[in-house]
């Protein structure tokens, strides 16, 4: 069995991430790379740490001859192609933010959505919670990355109350390839720097998820990949530990991307993206205080957070085994 | 004979752990939570927190 | 076929890297990994990153019921076990500088070698100039990583003269996972340090290799994996470019791991270990001035420079093909 790929929007941080993961995918072949702007260049150009694995460049129209596509656009340009896709009966796997929420809160977090019978079969891409409509899904949404940490983080845990706050540290390489004042190395450099203290989209995915209301801020650190989401759930009693173990346990036994952590010895005792970068997995782990209840959700951005988990919907929309091309550990140190 | 694990709960996380022969005040470590235990029961195996000396870790 | 390893070291991060890339080598079992400090404990609470790769702990006593002991002690330390391994029939790829150089080479930086006979067995293990000795050795020597770089960087060159200076920019990690003052978070951040501007020990190796004095200098930066060695070469005249590239490519034109960049365009023109992250590749390049000839090796000293290169070893001391469980792009962003 070997899955034709074309990736739309390969010029950016997640269409390389894509490549390096797809190129080596064991049951892929990469058929064709899109990017207006770089049309006729080599992929290696932009992706240098591709060099030897592919000689492929960047087209100006996708070849669809093939049997997935993945869109790696910006936001709302997935708007002008997803459709055309579908109806050449491709299967499409979106990384953009276009058909994430249902249409009550796309609403209220943007406009209309201009597609609602499209974002009614969009099934969102979140394999641990959504395996079965993955499974026979034609258009799958990534989830954002924060949300994909929050979501995970906090989606096992019963009593959850009402009082919950969310804050994301987050690396430089979510921002994307586009040069930006905010993404300077001087200023970029040792910044712990409050970028979205309130209203960030990924709040409405994980509500959505979780179903109540959540505060959500992110900050940007001095990081590179990564995101550390610490999760704090007001809970006015001291909740028993081996309650909540055995709630993460009974969620997530199963899954070969989530991994519980919480040690009572060395250096790394709660999830940490230190030792996740380069692997789609998901670190989970909490701890509990008097009256509050601390959980969290670490992971690569660009990998469980992005590309990774995009390729981990693949495997399971062709009935692969799921952690075909994406079991590798973690750099460390890196 | 197959020894034969017995199993017991760690007291800290729930985690099941399987000693194979263990010996009363055998010393253990929960693969799950880190935890260092004291075996204190044979039938049923049971487990109590090892008293260590705090660990300094914090930053 | 399946190669049974045994580890001796595997507390320090090269240790750890051997582990990462064996334990998805698909032709690899790994049966022990030692460390007499950490005797018991399970080996992910030294290396994070395996969680749910390993269940290994540990040992304080090698399993030696296997086909290749890798040795990653500090040095010195392998003299006390090598002999002892081959005398069992196991081959030995040992990762430590005790058997690289030649004897005479050897008494010139350190000491008489205590072993001549076992140094006149083994093997320096660089690929791209010794597989057929490589291929029939039961000992190997890996060389050392900026050692790699320099000498991947020079070799194919011919008229090199005598007037070679060599520096060596590199990572935190090569350091090991010691702790140290050195090593200090607050003063390893943002260093340019020269912690080894004459003297350093991997001059020598470069030296046995090309035949000719050189000056070595290596300068700490801030950068976790990776080396970018710069070799300035006085020609005197200026060397027709064409003829360079073509000695690089009679020489590397088949290497799988040799990459040559020397790009007009682009961000990364030339060897840049930015893009190598986690990746076996060692990119080489040039550039020609007036009357002097810049040429550049650069590596993740983890992979290419360390425990990589020993798979790399392994991979044709066993008959496999030498790129198996090594073909992994670099991480970009990372």
């Amino acid at each position: 069995m070997t899955i034709e790929v074309t990736i739309i929007g390969g010029s950016g941080y997640i269409g390389g991430e894509l490549l390096r993961l797809l190129l080596i995918h064991p049951e892929v072949t990469v058929k064709s790379v899109t990017s207006r702007r770089l049309m006729g260049t080599s992929v290696t150009m932009v992706h240098p740490n591709l060099r030897k694995f592919t000689s492929l460049k960047f087209q100006g129209k996708p070849d669809l001859d093939c049997d997935v596509v993945f869109t790696a656009l910006p936001h709302k340009a997935s708007f002008k192609i997803v459709p055309e896709l579908l109806e050449n009966g491709l299967k499409v796997i979106d990384l953009s933010a276009d058909y994430r929420l249902d249409a009550e809160r796309y609403a209220a977090w943007y406009i209309e959505h201009p597609q609602p019978d499209l974002l009614e079969k969009a099934v969102y891409g979140l394999p641990e919670l959504n395996r079965e409509k993955i499974k026979n899904a034609t258009i799958v949404a990534c989830p954002g990355c924060m949300a994909t940490a929050g979501i995970l983080a906090l989606y096992p845990l019963n009593d959850l109350g009402e009082d919950i706050l969310i804050e994301a540290k987050i690396g430089s390489s979510a921002a994307g390839a586009k040069v930006s004042e905010s993404g300077h190395h001087p200023e970029r450099c040792n910044t712990v720097r409050a970028y979205a203290p309130v209203g960030h989209r990924h709040q409405a995915e994980i509500e959505m998820i979780i179903g109540r209301k959540v505060k959500f801020s992110a900050i940007a650190i001095d990081m590179v990949r990564g995101i550390l989401a610490t999760a704090y759930i007001k809970t006015g009693t001291k909740i028993d530990q081996k309650e909540v173990w055995k709630q993460y346990r009974e969620q997530y036994k199963n899954e070969p991307f989530i991994r519980l952590i919480k040690m009572k010895t060395g250096l790394y005792r709660y999830p940490d993206p230190k030792v996740l970068i380069g692997s789609n997995f998901c670190d989970v782990g909490f701890e509990i205080g008097k009256e509050i209840l601390v959980a969290f959700g670490a992971l690569d951005n660009m990998v469980k957070g992005g590309s990774g988990q995009a390729t981990q919907n693949m495997n399971i929309m062709f009935g692969l085994e799921e952690t075909t091309g994406l079991l590798y550990p973690g750099l460390h140190p890196a | 004979m197959v020894e034969i694990a017995r199993t017991g709960e760690c007291p800290e996380c729930g985690a099941l752990i399987g000693l194979k022969d263990p010996l009363i005040r055998e010393i253990t470590t929960c693969e799950e939570c880190g935890v260092t235990l004291e075996v204190i029961s044979i039938e049923p195996l049971l487990f109590e927190i090892a008293e260590l000396e705090g660990e300094d870790w914090g930053e």
